[in-house]
């Protein structure tokens, strides 16, 4: 079931989007316009992309802190993301939210979350609406191998296979968590061990191909949209950068680093639409697009009006139907015509 | 008006709420098959049904989380704690999820919610169980606080927290249950807004500032000020204690000069020391006496029954502070 | 393996200890002299015996708020046990656990513990203590089936898991939390498959039979005492009052509860006894000794003074280095010469 | 006296502590290999090894609970939150088990335990990472809260946590870390007793109390009132918010007659009422006008840098709060 060499292409452009968005931010934060924690996702774009080509229009995604990636894999525009990390209100978070909480709803990307583990219960949050609801959507959640030692992971994997919700957990199992190897954070080296604790299906296979995990993931979630219940997926993969920028990684070998580097997600999907004919040109072609559309992203981050004191007020609190007007806290100035259902109250 | 106990006030305003919005469902541990571990939410499960009256395992962060996420992507959760006590296992729901999720993505994902149970000590079920929650609470932006004392605004401040379009948090008192009330009749459909107290109790010759059970203590307290020594007590229920209605309780210290705070939270910080610190900067020039508080000792709570009532406000520490303030 | 007819004889003696505790307290809550929660070990005995047989001295033992079983079995008087009940300075907890919070170091209970799996972690790190310090105990830690869904209890069998400390988790199902059934709080019937998804050894057997589950527990001590790692077993087991004091247990038939009854600890280990040719009339002698026993505590308790004031606050703090006394809290009055292991600071 | 980094007295009070008492151990996220994520624990690991210093997978909730249970059992450890912000999914182990244990135990099981790690905003970490968590746990009776601004401080009252029979939670200034100043020499044992507060700075114009890095902006405020406005202020550092040093701050006021709170923490409730509450209720006579906080503004941390400086405290916020006090 390989995807088609359009799909590919489709997905080779996605990849390189996220790539060279990230290689850009990357060298803004050195120049000081990015600030905070970058946790970069160059290494396991494959993921992101083969995901979001598995998924439909009105689906949900949650991912950690480590959010670029599948923010642009879901639709996301570099300028919203660009301009997030620089802090302007063009951002997809108005520059309230920075690298760590990207949102895309209309996407359907719901964040972009930094505390390990919290976001997980969200999510099977999200594929509980759907089955409530009966709206034929599923949910996927992501989070790192670092993250399943946590209460969070275990409560919402625990109800996620209680109430068979629709809903596919990825472990992006990068092999480090911060500086720490998987082997001092957990005695399995097969995470999907723990899936039959969650009464749920496992899966496991590596991460570089694009075609694969979308193939794979999709099998997750057809499942989980027939109503047979959520998977647990672990997919093997690497990340070239440090965790964040601050971390030189030197934890790792070189060679470790050289070796996993042949396994470039883009440098596969690249050769493999080569080998299927794709002439250098297009190939070029394609490049130097998405070349032109990153230093567009940057120029429209670097020009856009930095985040506003408005926003910060009047998104504390949004359009709100208990608290009249003259009550409203200090800053969160608004005249109050009812909550978004409601306008007796 | 008819007469109704808290918990069912309660009840109803979810049973109305329910009616009115199919997107509106109660989820929490043994609040269906087993009626509630209060009883709040007896006959929701055979007139909503499973998919709306939801039992968990347990699991708070589990569940506050899947309200939140629920929430996020557009139903509105009811989530109960069996008490307030566990929802300590949920506190990074709750502050990192619940209460940052619509500011941090600038405004493009709300979270109507409302977590509700029982707060504040019961009868002897000691140390890890007597938490009056709203010191940490009330500290956090993002998040509504309503904490009543009567079924009347039990009920009309949790159908407003419902129709919310923002996290609210609703501390019920676990030994308030059982206390009748006057509440509208069935049909009037009253919304009690957010941030407006309630004056339970004129007079001139101190304010005193009580929300939940402590509201009861300061009544009494009042009707014995009122007898032993014609002193007339002002009686204040913020009835939310986020937002807080700053206004009325200065108001009324202006018009009495002194001011008594009194409730079960542990004493250091919280709304306690909260409005303390409003009513000085608000009116400070009207003040007589220093603001004094009458609060839970600060001890975690002990088992023995003897030992408890020394450690919750009573009405005795209540008319104290209010005879120094009044220097009588 | 089993336990031969003396051990037998003490083993019963302490489950009708129990059991007859129990009841008194029962009546006594009845009439008010107790308050608060009380939750019955009735019908789950010969877990408690069983575990404490299968213990050394210096062992440690965690248990949830169903914690008047294992205080006994492991030493406790009775009437340290019933004078907490009641409130009273002579209690375990000098009156201000209750029935929830019963401690014994000295017997080596380390609790009585309300939030449910908070006491997992804190039983790993007694474990984790005795690894540190190489001291050749072993920590046991019970918990209910419906314990297993919460955070707490992934996060501790992750860290022994991980570290191989010496440890045994017992999950007492009961069949019911609260008044749930397990059905309605998790997919699976065998709990014990969540063993492997934390790299440690799953055990499962029936506990009415106090010699069984002594033999089976004694395996997995002895494993953890070898520094082979941590166990998690389950136990079938059935309680038959309510959950507390509060609940009728309506939720469950009476031919389920009389049904299980047969299986009664007390009940099976007396006939047991009589089987291997212990007299009647020895056997009345014992339960007249425990009745005796029980009268004796109850009476203690009820001439026992109450909890005090001064137990309460200096408590709060245990003596403090850190802190001057001109400085300590209101109500804690107390000379200071130092900490418990330092004069100096 | 040498001078020494923020970050390196706390790792020479660990250090100093670790070689007295071989019960004490340090356990946390990264502490170990990586050399902590703020590279305050560099170099133990070589010096001590695996046995004491301890990576710990991410469980907050669960190694916050083996520290706890070691100990009950004897044991001395040093819990490292990588940040405090993420304590907060281990809360119920702090309030619940740490905080109780000593008391609902009767006494009979102590909980020796320090959990310390960076609290409060640093740059531009946003909306989950940027909580001053004082206000949660100060209200907690049954632990110690310090808060260091300097160097000395910190290892002196580190080591005092370190030795204490008591649950402690140190918070340590993310923004702090590479601060230099003044810290005895080595060898000598400098242990600092909890609650007694610092007085930084003497003057009799207006008292401002601040802990943590608010402190240096108050420092910093102090000078410009002091140049520009000929007011000398004195400043009070609590240095341990549990037990608070109430006589010094209200000592200070007395002479003063003013006062300014300053903290970072969000504005309702806290060390920051309660400090309030404590001075008009012991200096009401003294005061001459209101008490001033300054405080984060009321909002989760946003992450774009115009706006976090706007949220949290300034020196001109302090300037200007200070002269409507002294009515300048
Ligand atoms: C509860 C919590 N503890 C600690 C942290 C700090 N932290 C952020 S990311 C991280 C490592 C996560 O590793 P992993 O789950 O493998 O994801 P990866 O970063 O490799 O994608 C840690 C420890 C946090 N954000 N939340
Ligand atoms: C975190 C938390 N949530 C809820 C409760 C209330 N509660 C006390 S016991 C209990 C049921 C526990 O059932 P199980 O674990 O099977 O133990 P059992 O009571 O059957 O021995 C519940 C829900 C609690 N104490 N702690
Ligand atoms: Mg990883
Ligand atoms: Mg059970």
């Amino acid at each position: 079931m390989a995807s088609g060499i359009d799909e590919l292409r489709q997905q080779y452009r996605k990849m390189l989007e996220i790539r060279r968005f990230e290689e850009e931010a990357a060298r803004a934060y050195a120049m000081g316009k990015i600030g905070g924690f970058l946790h970069l996702y160059i290494g396991q774009e494959a993921i992101a992309v083969g995901t979001a080509s598995a998924l439909i229009k009105g689906d949900y995604v949650f991912q950690t802190y480590r959010d670029h990636g599948i923010a642009i894999a879901l639709g996301m525009t570099a300028n919203a993301g660009m301009a997030e990390l620089f802090g302007k209100d063009t951002g997809c978070s108005r520059g309230l939210g920075g690298s760590m909480h990207f949102f895309d709803p209309d996407n359907g990307f719901y964040g972009g979350w930094g505390i390990v583990g919290g976001h997980v219960a969200l999510a099977a949050g999200a594929a509980f609406k759907s089955k409530y609801s009966n709206d034929g959507h599923v949910t996927v959640c992501f989070f790192g191998e670092g993250a399943t030692n946590i209460g969070g992971f275990h409560e919402g994997l625990s109800l996620a296979g209680l109430w068979k919700l629709p809903i596919v957990f990825i472990c992006e199992n990068n092999q480090y968590a911060m500086g720490t190897p998987m082997s001092r954070t957990t005695p399995l080296e097969d995470l999907t061990l723990k899936a039959q604790g969650y009464g749920m299906h496992g899966d496991r296979f590596e991460g570089h191909d694009v075609a694969v995990v979308k193939d794979r993931v999709k099998m997750a979630v057809d499942r989980a949209r027939r109503g047979e219940g959520p998977t647990f997926i672990e997919i093997q993969t690497y990340r070239f950068r440090g965790h964040s920028m601050s971390d030189p990684a030197k934890y790792r070998s070189r060679q470790e680093l050289e070796e996993r580097k042949k396994k470039d997600p883009c440098a596969v999907a690249r050769q493999r639409l080569a080998d299927a004919g794709v002439k250098e040109a297009e190939l070029l072609a394609i490049e130097g697009e998405i070349d032109d559309l990153i230093a567009a992203c940057v120029k429209h981050a670097d020009e856009a009006p930095p985040a506003t004191e408005a926003a910060m007020w009047d998104s504390v609190y949004v359009p709100t139907s208990a608290v009249p007007a003259d009550r409203l806290p200090r800053g969160v100035v608004r005249v109050q015509d009812g909550g978004a259902e409601d306008g007796d109250a | 008006m008819r007469e109704l106990r808290y918990r069912e006030a309660i009840r109803e305003a979810m049973i109305e709420e329910m009616e009115r919005d199919p997107s509106v469902f109660l989820m929490g541990e043994e609040v269906g098959h087993y009626q509630g571990a209060y009883k709040v939410s007896e006959g929701l499960l055979s007139r909503f049904g499973e998919q709306r009256v939801v039992d968990t395992p347990i699991a708070e962060a589990g569940f506050a989380g899947i309200g939140i996420g629920a929430a996020m992507t557009g139903l509105r959760p009811i989530i109960e704690f069996m008490t307030w006590n566990f929802s300590f296992v949920a506190f990074d729901q709750i502050i990192s999820s619940a209460a940052k999720v619509a500011q941090m993505s600038g405004g493009r994902v709300p979270c109507p919610i409302v977590f509700r149970g029982p707060n504040g000590a019961a009868k002897q079920v000691a140390s890890q169980h007597s938490h009056s929650v709203d010191p940490f609470y009330t500290n956090i932006p993002g998040v509504w606080i309503a904490m009543p004392a009567t079924p009347r605004d039990a009920k009309g401040l949790l159908k407003a927290a419902i129709r919310e379009n923002n996290p609210v948090l609703f501390l019920e008192g676990e030994t308030l249950y059982n206390v009748k009330g006057e509440v509208p009749d069935e049909g009037v459909d009253e919304v009690i807004p957010f941030g407006k107290a309630r004056i339970a109790r004129e007079g001139d010759g101190c304010t005193i500032v009580a929300w939940g059970r402590p509201h009861y203590i300061a009544m009494e307290a009042a009707e014995i000020l009122a007898k032993d020594h014609g002193l007339q007590c002002e009686i204040v229920d913020p009835r939310t204690l986020r937002p807080l209605d700053v206004e009325s309780m200065v108001q009324s210290v202006k018009k009495t000069n002194r001011c008594v705070v009194v409730h079960e939270h542990w004493p250091y910080g919280g709304p306690g020391a909260e409005i303390v610190d409003q009513i000085q900067k608000n009116a400070f020039d009207w003040l007589d006496a220093p603001i004094e508080r009458v609060a839970a000792l600060d001890v975690p709570m002990p088992y023995a029954s003897n030992l408890e009532t020394l450690v919750l406000p009573t009405v005795e520490r209540v008319v104290e502070a209010v005879k120094k303030v009044a220097y009588l």
